[in-house]
């Protein structure tokens, strides 16, 4: 270690740490002091919307992991399919968004939510309504630009770091 | 009255200068940036003012003393041993001298290096050491610590010399100056050793009583003296010790001014001051002293008259001037031996030892304007080379017009040495001249043909370089060195400065003031007028100053007849001189002696042959044979050893329990 | 003349109930200063460093997370005690005591008060010095013991440290020690109208430097340097015989910055405040020093460590010790704030050619 | 410091064995060292610890599918392999990417770059001991990145954000905005950063001169990437190689002499500089229109090969894809830069103490999940 | 821009170089004999005007009917790219000769390859597995693994 | 009575660490019980009224030579196997052994010491400075010992750094 | 009451056990360390006599002094000559280091 500097870089490197004591800390407190995840958040929760579904299974294609299982009956009447079941293994799923975003008919949405934890894994397996949209199970904006427009704006530690020093 | 602390500090601060240019300013600070020199300047600038501080309280001292404390520094049983500063009016002249000429080089230097390689570092930390070295010699209280110091100059003569030592001209130099010099150093050892063995005692002062009391004296004293004067010889290279000095001049310039021309050189003429009260009681060394002196003061000079390097020049002008002090101590010292001898001289050991340190005045005189006026014309012919590239006095010429104050200072240079009235050099010699006169008149003459001889040389060399047309300078330089120009102000200041010291010091003693100063007593005042009273002033009847005075005028004249109007020509007088002259121009081949002689034949051939064959036969043989029979009486007994240091250990355990055994048995 | 006896004339006579009850007391009041004191301790670094790291740190537990090193310290107690297979269990079991004794040894010497403190010996530097290189024997028992070779590194490197860094820090103390004439503890408080902080700076930091090598703090914190051996010395520790170890890092602190109070802060003395408030904040702000370089350097390497004992602080301690002596043998009886000034030119001026002079030597070898 | 010296006083060798669980291998990464007291005398790294078998999965999935697949291969700049892959395909599939998906790629690609690197150099930090401190400030930058990132993809790490035919969605609206609170906010930072620890004597005197890698070494062992150009090869491929619309904008190419893990440092803390630089010119040049061309969820590339390359945080990143025309790659060979940056730590450590050697492999900056696949 | 050299130009000067090396020139691509392959490495990292220095990367695919190794370099200094393949017929211990003399890079690649689709380098100082374990069944990346 | 029992527990524990040191199998458990040992004898010298050679003793003792003898056990693991064997030499060394021991003792117990009255000085720390530094002390001794040092210290650098010529035991 | 004997006697006994020690172990370091003991010892008598004979002297404890300086630079030089050795031999069993021998 030469001292090129006289040991003045260290001095340096001791004011710089001496005075971030006096800056506002930029960890946030996590259960009582929330930030707004981003509207576009792909949480863990899987949303499935009956009524515009047509049983297609072009997300089951889409989906990189093969977690998405459906079985369709030909209704007849209307000649169309439809969905018997509708089963995903969210034990498996990486939350990749392809489903979302290959889905023809917007009937797929990622969840908003990112706190549901399991207790066992055969509870991973969700089905048919099991996946239906409901307020504990808020969907995310994820390719769905209407829903992002009504979700809460994302707190940026950005803006906060910005505004401090206004 | 100065306080004692501060003369420590005249010794202190040229180290202090050292050690922060040496130690600590080369880290922060590159090596070619003037720092070092105002550094230096401003340590050796403060030495100065309290050495003329020093010097005025010595003087106004009634007892021409101040007291300085000892430091303890090492105490081994009896031994004790002192670091003392001695500050009487030897030191306090030696002083001035050394630490104002060291001013002045070191101004002088911060132009003259100005544009080296080598930068100002190297340079100012030797210096520093030097001017620390040289003050620390002329004030140390006891021998060994002059030795120390005397090591110490002659380190940085050594380290300055070669400054330049990627010349391998410097390199050889700066060799042949240590070589040399240690052999008069020997000398000196000897002396001082001697000195210890009859006296147990380094100090000087006490060295002086002890041999005023005649406890010290007898052959001893004698050997020891002559020792020291080794040491002297080899210092200010004397016959036959001088070659050294010529060579020296490889050196930078203020160099030669500061050490080879006015401080370390003089320092075996110092040497000789400070124990003068123990040569008078040995009237053998005296006379050697004085015999030495006179003949070098002849003998150089005559080499200075054929040599064509300026700095030569003035080498062999310096070595034939420290003969001239030499002979001026010699002379002086020789009378109050006599004296003392046929029992004239009576009274108590302090009134005796104040009359041998009075009788010094007469050469430290001339060594105190000396100085000046030496260091000046080094300065001088260093501003000259700064101008024109070469110290060849024949590529010069014509240089008056364009150096002006060069020419002028130079000038009044000259005019001192060549002891014109009423510069300085023409008292100081007028003084040698008398003392030698009344005391020893064989001498004397030796020492009016050296006056003549030297107006000559000087004004040879005056004229040679500043009258005339100019040659071109260095003829390497590629006409670098065309157009002429004076030096900058810094080179030119310290040179106005001593020309005005070379003018005035020698006033000091028209009215005998330096003489009382040093201890003789003072003479009915002359007034001012004694200026000019001089020339009515005769020595046993003889107008001794006025024919010294006409003898340098004559030398001045012969001068110019030769280099000016050339009505001789200087090839006509040399050939005239024909195999003279070849002699001298070969140093009277004292090089080749040295070399060829002494070293190839008498050491090379003969003692190291000697020594060789010892080596070989006798110690070698004592050796072998040594061996033989411990080898076979270890073939014996080696069977006993297992290699089992445990072994041992349990013989040497058996061995303790029955000595422990016997001593409670039959000890008790 | 025996040892309690001669234990005894070191305390003051008026002690009230006698000599015993000194004793006693003291002996209480050091391990709870020392156990309270470390607390507060763990609280102020792992709070410091949360800040000057833009974190919180703990502020959970209790108010403002106060009670952190309490759960800590529960926590940690009621974990499994797990002893390697391979470990030489005897001195695996012993080294944390070993360890944390010489640390609560060297508070009995140390005031916290005007005469309050268990026994002023007229040994005390010599003591604390003697006392604090006991405690390295606990670390390299730890490594040894611990038959795993992260420990075994951990403890060389200890070792190698120690070993050097107690010659500047004894040459340091040296220099007060100079200026004070006694070794005592109390003397040397006394000794101090002027904190021996201005008087003696290069010691200061000297010292400052060497008890942090010392007591393995950042940045010479190579015995447990977790990014290289995981946790050095006391790797295979856990449970109570791990929470001895924290304490004693602890409290090694604690007691070097207790140390640094006594010798160049002036110890207990100040105005205003009670003195032993004054011994306390001035320990907690060396403490806090501490902390803050530990938050802000990287680790210097073993290599450089030595170098830097050798080749910086030991001609640095060599110098101050130097022209302490000369000061105080040729000046004896000069104002010391003439020194002040002095001694704060040769310290800057010591740093300065140090600095520019120190090289801390070779990193690579040719293998 | 540099010099070097014989070993004086030589002890038994022993081995270490460093991982896969330590406190600074990234990830899990095993070295067996062999030491002579302090001296490293050589080691022998181990790896597979983290082998997914990611070439052989990306077999058996659609082109389209194998975009997360590649977020998970070096999780600490998720984008930069997104991009990689989807240049690939596009090759492969001869697709044009419209002007807008291009600017926003390279804007995330920059973001991604400056993310990787605070993250590098505080983990170099970090092992050399500095104890968090400047690894929190990077992190607390690099988080305002993770939030920018997740306002644009839905996830802070694991992006899948770039598509093949430009990017999945376009801006929101806050972005922009945002992103441009963050530059000179973060050019701030940097200069602080740098006032911090760029004369720290104790720093330079772990790094500077130490694990010096040659240039001649480093190319012959095919080293890119900050490694490469911190030892003097001044390669980039975003001026060697222009991919996407990197020929549009002005920016240098920071590169270092001494090849040591200080000049690794500064040649890192330099290129943010660079990245904000064109991010700003990138901001202002952002362009309307589609960010996405009109490509098909499953596509059937004719058959053949390509090699697409970007220059990724650590260097050369690239994606050797062999079409038979199917919806799935026939093969995929990954050219992973930790991989290949990690085969000259033999040589960079040798003599070296073991505290160097944290910092050394510190300062490659590898990720275990590119290095293992 | 790193201009692949047209295998054109290279197949031009290999040819002249090894006359028997070249079995078949692609678009950007040449397929040379894997016995001459070294030779023809180090004629292209050293040869004038090419001065390929830097390896890119190796790999191996599998066809069933043979494995094919590929190599592309670089020149640093001319920024230009060349893709080398060479093919082994068998699929019993396939053996292709090792660059990690010529490319210390290739050390390491070479071994992924071996341990991902078993083909043995011939003259590589360490061949042994990085990934997967030694004793590891098969190799995974032949599309024959585990059917 | 605290002298005598402050004497008995560190004779034992001095005399049990010491034949501990000796007959260990564990050349690092010997290594420590030498500590001990060190910290048993700095217990007596206080019992003597020795305090600052007490200290002295734990500082240089246990603080750099034992730590020194430790290093070089870490150092020398390969020696280290082989544990604490004994030599051949058992018998005569226990035989030496007990006659210097019983010879010492009966000298010890028979002699007539001249035991002084005084008390002991009990700040030693300035008249040992006086005795070993001032003018009639012992300054001679202390610049020997000093030198001593110095030169064990260049013994010690010389011997242990490798012989640059010498490198075929090199790896 | 201890008097100067029991000192002398226990340094005795501590003398006589670092002495079989140094004769019969055959690991150097160990041997150091008996070397150790046998000097530790002969500083106990130095300090006992010191302190029972002439107490206002502390002639012995300066002996004591000397001695531990001693101890240090044997310690020192030993052990570079143990390492030195172990170099060399990979091994400090003195029994099978007996260059001494011839």
């Amino acid at each position: 270690m030469q001292f090129k500097f006289f040991g003045i870089g260290m001095l340096k490197g001791l004011a710089v740490t001496i005075l971030h004591i006096f800056r506002r800390p930029s960890t946030s407190q996590y259960p009582e002091q929330r930030l707004n995840i981003s509207r576009r958040s792909r949480g863990n929760e899987l949303i499935w919307d009956r009524e515009k579904c047509t049983g297609c299974a072009t997300c089951a294609k889409a989906c990189p992991q093969g977690v998405i299982e459906i079985v369709t009956s030909t209704d007849m009447a209307d000649n169309k399919y439809k969905v018997e079941t509708y089963r995903v293994d969210t034990g498996y799923c990486i939350m990749c968004g392809l489903c979302v975003e290959a889905c023809p008919y917007d009937a797929l949405y990622l969840g908003y939510s990112f706190e549901k934890a399991k207790y066992r894994r055969g509870e991973f397996v969700q089905t048919n309504d099991e996946l239906k949209e409901s307020p504990q199970r808020p969907a995310s904006g994820y390719f769905h630009p209407d829903i992002a427009k009504k979700l809460p704006k994302q707190t940026l530690l950005i803006e906060k770091a910005t505004e401090k020093r206004k | 009255m100065i306080p004692y602390q501060l003369v420590w500090a005249i010794m202190l601060l040229p180290l202090g200068a050292f050690i922060v240019n040496g130690l600590i300013l080369r880290l922060f600070v590159n090596r070619k940036s003037p720092v070092y020199g105002y550094v230096t300047i401003g340590a050796i600038g403060l030495a100065a003012v309290f050495s003329v501080w020093a010097l005025i309280s010595v003087a106004t001292n009634s007892e021409h003393l101040i007291a300085v404390p000892d430091v303890n520094w090492i105490s081994i049983g009896t031994f004790n041993f002192h670091i003392g500063i001695m500050m009487d009016q030897l030191s306090a002249l030696m002083v001035v001298v050394v630490s104002v000429v060291s001013l002045m080089v070191q101004i002088y230097s911060l132009g003259y290096m100005h544009h080296d390689e080598a930068g100002y570092y190297r340079y100012y930390t030797f210096m520093s050491l030097f001017t620390f070295s040289m003050l620390g010699l002329v004030l140390a209280d006891n021998l060994l610590f002059t030795f120390v110091f005397w090591e110490m100059v002659g380190l940085c003569s050594y380290l300055l010399i070669g400054f330049w030592f990627h010349k391998p001209s410097a390199a050889n130099a700066a060799k042949k100056a240590f070589i040399v010099t240690r052999l008069g150093d020997f000398g000196f050892l000897a002396g001082i050793l001697i000195l210890y063995f009859n006296t147990h005692t380094f100090d000087i002062a006490q060295l002086h009583s002890l041999a005023v009391a005649g406890v010290l004296g007898g052959s001893a004293l004698t050997w020891a003296c002559i020792g020291l004067f080794g040491g002297a010889i080899g210092k200010s290279a004397q016959f036959p010790l001088h070659v050294w000095l010529p060579d020296a001049m490889e050196g930078p310039t203020p160099v030669s001014a500061l050490i080879h021309s006015a401080t370390m050189v003089c320092a075996g003429v110092f040497l000789v001051a400070r124990t003068m009260p123990m040569f008078v009681f040995s009237p053998e060394a005296i006379r050697i002293v004085a015999i030495i002196g006179g003949f070098t003061a002849i003998f150089a000079a005559t080499m200075g008259l054929v040599a064509n390097d300026i700095k030569r020049v003035l080498a062999y002008s310096t070595i034939s001037q420290i003969g001239y002090m030499m002979l001026g101590l010699g002379a002086a010292g020789w009378a109050i031996a006599a004296e003392i001898n046929s029992g004239a001289l009576m009274g108590s050991g302090e009134e005796i030892i104040i009359i041998a340190k009075a009788a010094v005045a007469v050469g430290m005189f001339h060594l105190f304007t000396h100085a000046f006026f030496k260091s000046l014309l080094f300065m001088a012919a260093g501003s000259v080379n700064h101008a024109t590239g070469t110290f060849d006095m024949r590529q010069m010429g014509g240089l008056r017009k364009t150096m002006p104050w060069t020419y002028v200072t130079f000038l009044i240079g000259s005019l001192s040495l060549a002891g014109i009235w009423p510069l300085a050099g023409f008292w100081s010699k007028d003084e040698i001249l008398a003392t030698a006169f009344t005391s020893q008149p064989v001498l004397f003459w030796l020492a009016m043909i050296t006056v003549f001889l030297t107006a000559f040389y000087m004004f040879r060399a005056i004229f040679m370089t500043f009258h005339g047309e100019y040659k071109g300078g260095d003829p390497a330089a590629d006409k670098k060195y065309a157009h002429t120009h004076e030096s900058p102000w810094v080179m030119v200041a310290p040179l106005v400065f001593l020309a005005l010291l070379a003018i005035g010091v020698g006033w000091w003693n028209v009215t005998g003031g330096f003489s009382s100063f040093m201890g003789h007593e003072a003479e009915a005042g002359h007034g001012f007028m004694a200026v000019f009273n001089i020339f009515t002033h005769t020595v046993n009847g003889v107008p001794l100053p006025l024919i010294s005075l006409l003898i340098a005028l004559f030398g001045i004249f012969a001068a110019y007849v030769i280099y000016i109007k050339k009505w001789i020509t200087a090839k006509s007088i040399g050939k005239f001189f024909g195999p003279v002259y070849d002699v001298v121009r070969d140093k009277y081949y004292f090089d080749e002696l040295y070399e060829n002689v002494i070293v190839k034949i008498g050491l090379m051939k003969g003692l190291f042959t000697g020594f060789k064959l010892f080596d070989e036969k006798g110690v070698d043989g004592a050796v072998n044979g040594t061996a033989a029979v411990v080898v076979r009486g270890g073939k014996a007994i080696r069977q006993a050893q297992t290699g089992q240091l445990q072994l041992y250990g349990i013989f040497i355990g058996i061995g303790l329990v029955i000595i422990t055994v016997c001593v409670l048995i039959w000890g008790m | 003349m025996n040892a309690v006896s001669y234990a005894a004339q070191a305390v003051p006579a008026d002690w009230p109930g006698g000599y015993w009850w000194h004793w006693l007391f003291y002996t209480v009041v050091i391990i709870v200063f020392v156990l309270v004191m470390v607390m507060g301790a763990i609280y102020i670094e792992r709070r410091g460093m949360g800040r000057m790291q833009l974190r919180y740190g703990p502020n959970r537990t209790g108010p403002f997370g106060l009670l952190q090193p309490v759960a800590d310290a529960l926590k940690v107690l009621l974990k499994e005690n797990i002893v390697p297979n391979v470990a030489d269990k005897i001195v695996h079991w012993l080294a944390p005591v070993i360890a944390f004794t010489p640390v609560l040894l060297i508070f009995a010497v140390i005031p916290f008060q005007n005469g309050a403190l268990l026994t002023d010996l007229n040994i005390g530097i010599l003591f604390i010095v003697a006392v604090s290189s006991i405690s390295t024997v606990g670390v390299f028992m730890a490594g040894w013991g611990s038959g795993n070779k992260y420990s075994l590194l951990g403890a060389m490197r200890n070792v190698a440290a120690v070993v050097s860094y107690e010659i500047p820090m004894v040459l340091a103390i040296i220099g007060v020690v100079i200026f004070t004439g006694s070794l005592s503890t109390g003397a040397i408080v006394d000794a101090q109208d002027i904190p021996f902080i201005l008087v003696q700076p290069l010691g200061f930091l000297i010292f400052f430097i060497a008890a942090s090598a010392e007591i393995n703090r950042s940045p010479f914190d190579l015995m447990e340097a977790d990014s290289e051996l995981t946790a050095g010395f006391h790797t295979e520790y856990s449970g109570m015989k791990f929470a001895m170890f924290y304490l004693v890092e602890y409290a090694e602190a604690i007691a070097m910055s207790a140390i640094i109070t006594t010798i160049f802060l002036s110890g207990w003395r100040g105005p205003w405040l009670p003195p032993w408030l004054w011994f306390i904040i001035k320990t907690i702000i060396v403490f806090f020093v501490m902390v803050w370089t530990r938050a802000t350097l990287p680790r210097v390497r073993i290599d450089q460590l030595m170098a830097l004992a050798w080749k910086f602080l030991f001609p640095a301690a060599v110098i101050n010790l130097f022209v302490s002596a000369i000061e105080v043998l040729v000046w004896p009886d000069i104002s010391q704030w003439i020194f002040v000034g002095v001694n704060i030119a040769v310290a800057v001026i010591a740093i300065g050619v140090g600095t520019k002079m120190f090289k801390p030597g070779w990193g690579k070898v040719a293998v | 410091m540099t010099t070097t010296q014989e070993i004086s006083l030589q002890t038994e060798p022993f081995v270490l064995n460093m991982g896969p669980l330590h406190p600074s291998t990234h990830g899990v990464y095993r070295m067996r060292v062999t030491l002579d007291g302090e001296v490293v005398l050589d080691i022998e790294p181990m790896f597979g610890y983290l082998h997914r078998g990611i070439e052989k999965l990306m077999e058996e999935r659609t082109y389209t599918g194998c975009i997360p697949l590649t977020d998970r291969l070096d999780y600490a700049s998720a984008m930069g392999n997104n991009l990689a892959y989807c240049v690939a395909v596009e090759k492969l599939a001869k697709i044009r990417v419209p002007e807008r998906g291009e600017y926003i790629r390279v804007i995330t690609a920059e973001m991604i770059r400056i993310a990787n690197h605070c993250l590098a150099v505080g983990s170099m930090l970090n092992d050399a001991g500095a104890l968090g401190t400047p690894f929190f400030y990077l992190w607390n930058e690099r988080e305002k990145l993770y939030d920018l990132f997740e306002m644009l993809c839905g996830q802070r790490v694991l992006h899948n954000y770039i598509r093949i035919g430009g990017v999945s969605q376009d801006l929101p609206d806050e972005f922009l905005p945002a992103l441009e609170k963050f530059v000179p906010q973060l050019h701030k930072f940097i200069n602080e950063f740098e006032f911090f620890l760029k004369q720290n004597e104790i720093l330079i005197a772990r790094a500077q001169g130490v694990g010096v890698l040659p240039k001649d070494v480093a190319l012959n062992c095919g080293i890119s990437g900050p490694l490469a150009r911190a030892s003097g090869i001044k390669r980039d491929l975003r001026k060697d190689d222009p991919y996407s619309v990197y020929d549009r904008f002005e920016f240098d190419i920071p590169t270092a002499e001494n090849g040591d893990c200080y000049d690794r440092y500064r040649v890192r803390m330099e290129e943010m500089k660079q990245s904000l630089h064109i991010i700003d010119q990138a901001i202002k040049k952002v362009p309307g229109g589609p960010f996405r061309a009109k490509v098909p969820q499953i596509i059937r590339p004719p058959a053949g090969e390509a090699y697409g390359h970007i220059e990724g945080p650590k260097g050369e990143l690239g994606f050797y894809l062999v079409s038979d025309n199917s919806i799935a790659p026939y093969r995929c060979h990954i050219r992973s830069t930790s991989f290949i940056n990690l085969t000259a730590l033999r040589q960079m450590v040798k003599g070296w103490k073991i505290a160097d050697l944290i910092v050394i492999f510190g300062s490659i900056d590898i990720t275990m999940g590119e290095v293992d696949r | 821009m790193t201009t692949a050299l047209s295998a054109k130009e290279i197949v031009s000067k290999l040819s002249a170089e090894f006359p028997d090396a070249v079995k078949e020139a692609g678009a950007d691509s040449v397929l040379v004999k894997s016995a001459s392959l070294p030779a023809v490495t180090e004629y292209l990292k050293t040869a004038d005007g090419l001065k390929f220095d830097y390896i890119n990367y190796i790999t191996a695919i599998d066809y069933y009917d043979y494995f094919e190794v590929v190599y592309m370099m670089t020149s640093t200094e001319y920024n230009r790219s060349v893709t080398l393949k060479t093919r082994c017929e068998t699929r019993n211990r396939p053996t292709v000769p090792s660059l990690a003399g010529i490319y210390q890079g290739a050390d390491w690649q070479e071994r992924e390859v071996y341990d991902l689709m078993g083909i043995t380098f011939k003259g590589h100082p360490n061949m042994k597995r990085v990934f997967l374990w030694e004793g590891f069944d098969g190799h995974p990346l032949r599309k024959d693994w585990n059917k | 009575m605290g002298q005598a029992a402050a004497f008995w527990i560190m004779a034992v524990v001095i005399v049990g660490a010491a034949l501990a040191v000796v007959f260990l199998r564990n050349v690092f458990r010997a290594a420590l019980l030498l500590i001990l040992c060190f910290i048993g004898v700095a217990g007596i010298y206080i019992t003597l009224s020795a305090d600052f050679l007490a200290a002295v003793q734990i500082l240089v003792y246990v603080g750099a030579i034992s730590v020194l003898i430790i290093l070089a056990v870490m150092m020398t693991r390969g020696g280290m196997q082989t544990g604490n064997p004994s030599n051949k030499l058992r018998i005569p060394a226990v035989i030496v052994g007990a006659a210097l021991l019983g010879i010492l003792i009966y000298a010890v117990t028979t002699s007539t010491w001249s035991i002084s009255m005084q008390e002991p000085l009990t700040d030693t720390t300035a008249p040992l400075a006086t005795q070993l530094f001032s003018e009639n002390g012992y300054i001679l001794p202390v610049l020997i010992g000093a030198t001593l040092l110095l030169a064990a210290i260049l013994g010690a650098i010389v011997i242990t750094r490798e012989n640059p010529g010498n490198k075929e035991n090199k790896k | 009451m201890i008097g100067l004997t029991h000192y002398l006697v226990l340094s005795a006994v501590l003398f006589c056990i670092g002495l079989y020690g140094a004769l019969t172990r055959r690991n150097a370091v160990i041997i150091l360390m008996c070397i150790e003991l046998m000097l530790n010892a002969v500083n106990i008598t130095l300090v006992a006599f010191s302190s029972y004979i002439v107490p206002q002297l502390l002639t012995g404890q300066v002996f004591a002094i000397f001695v531990m300086v001693v101890a240090a630079a044997e310690v020192a030089v030993g052990l570079a000559i143990i390492l030195a050795i172990f170099r060399h031999y990979k091994d400090i069993d003195i029994d099978n280091i007996n260059l001494l021998k011839w």
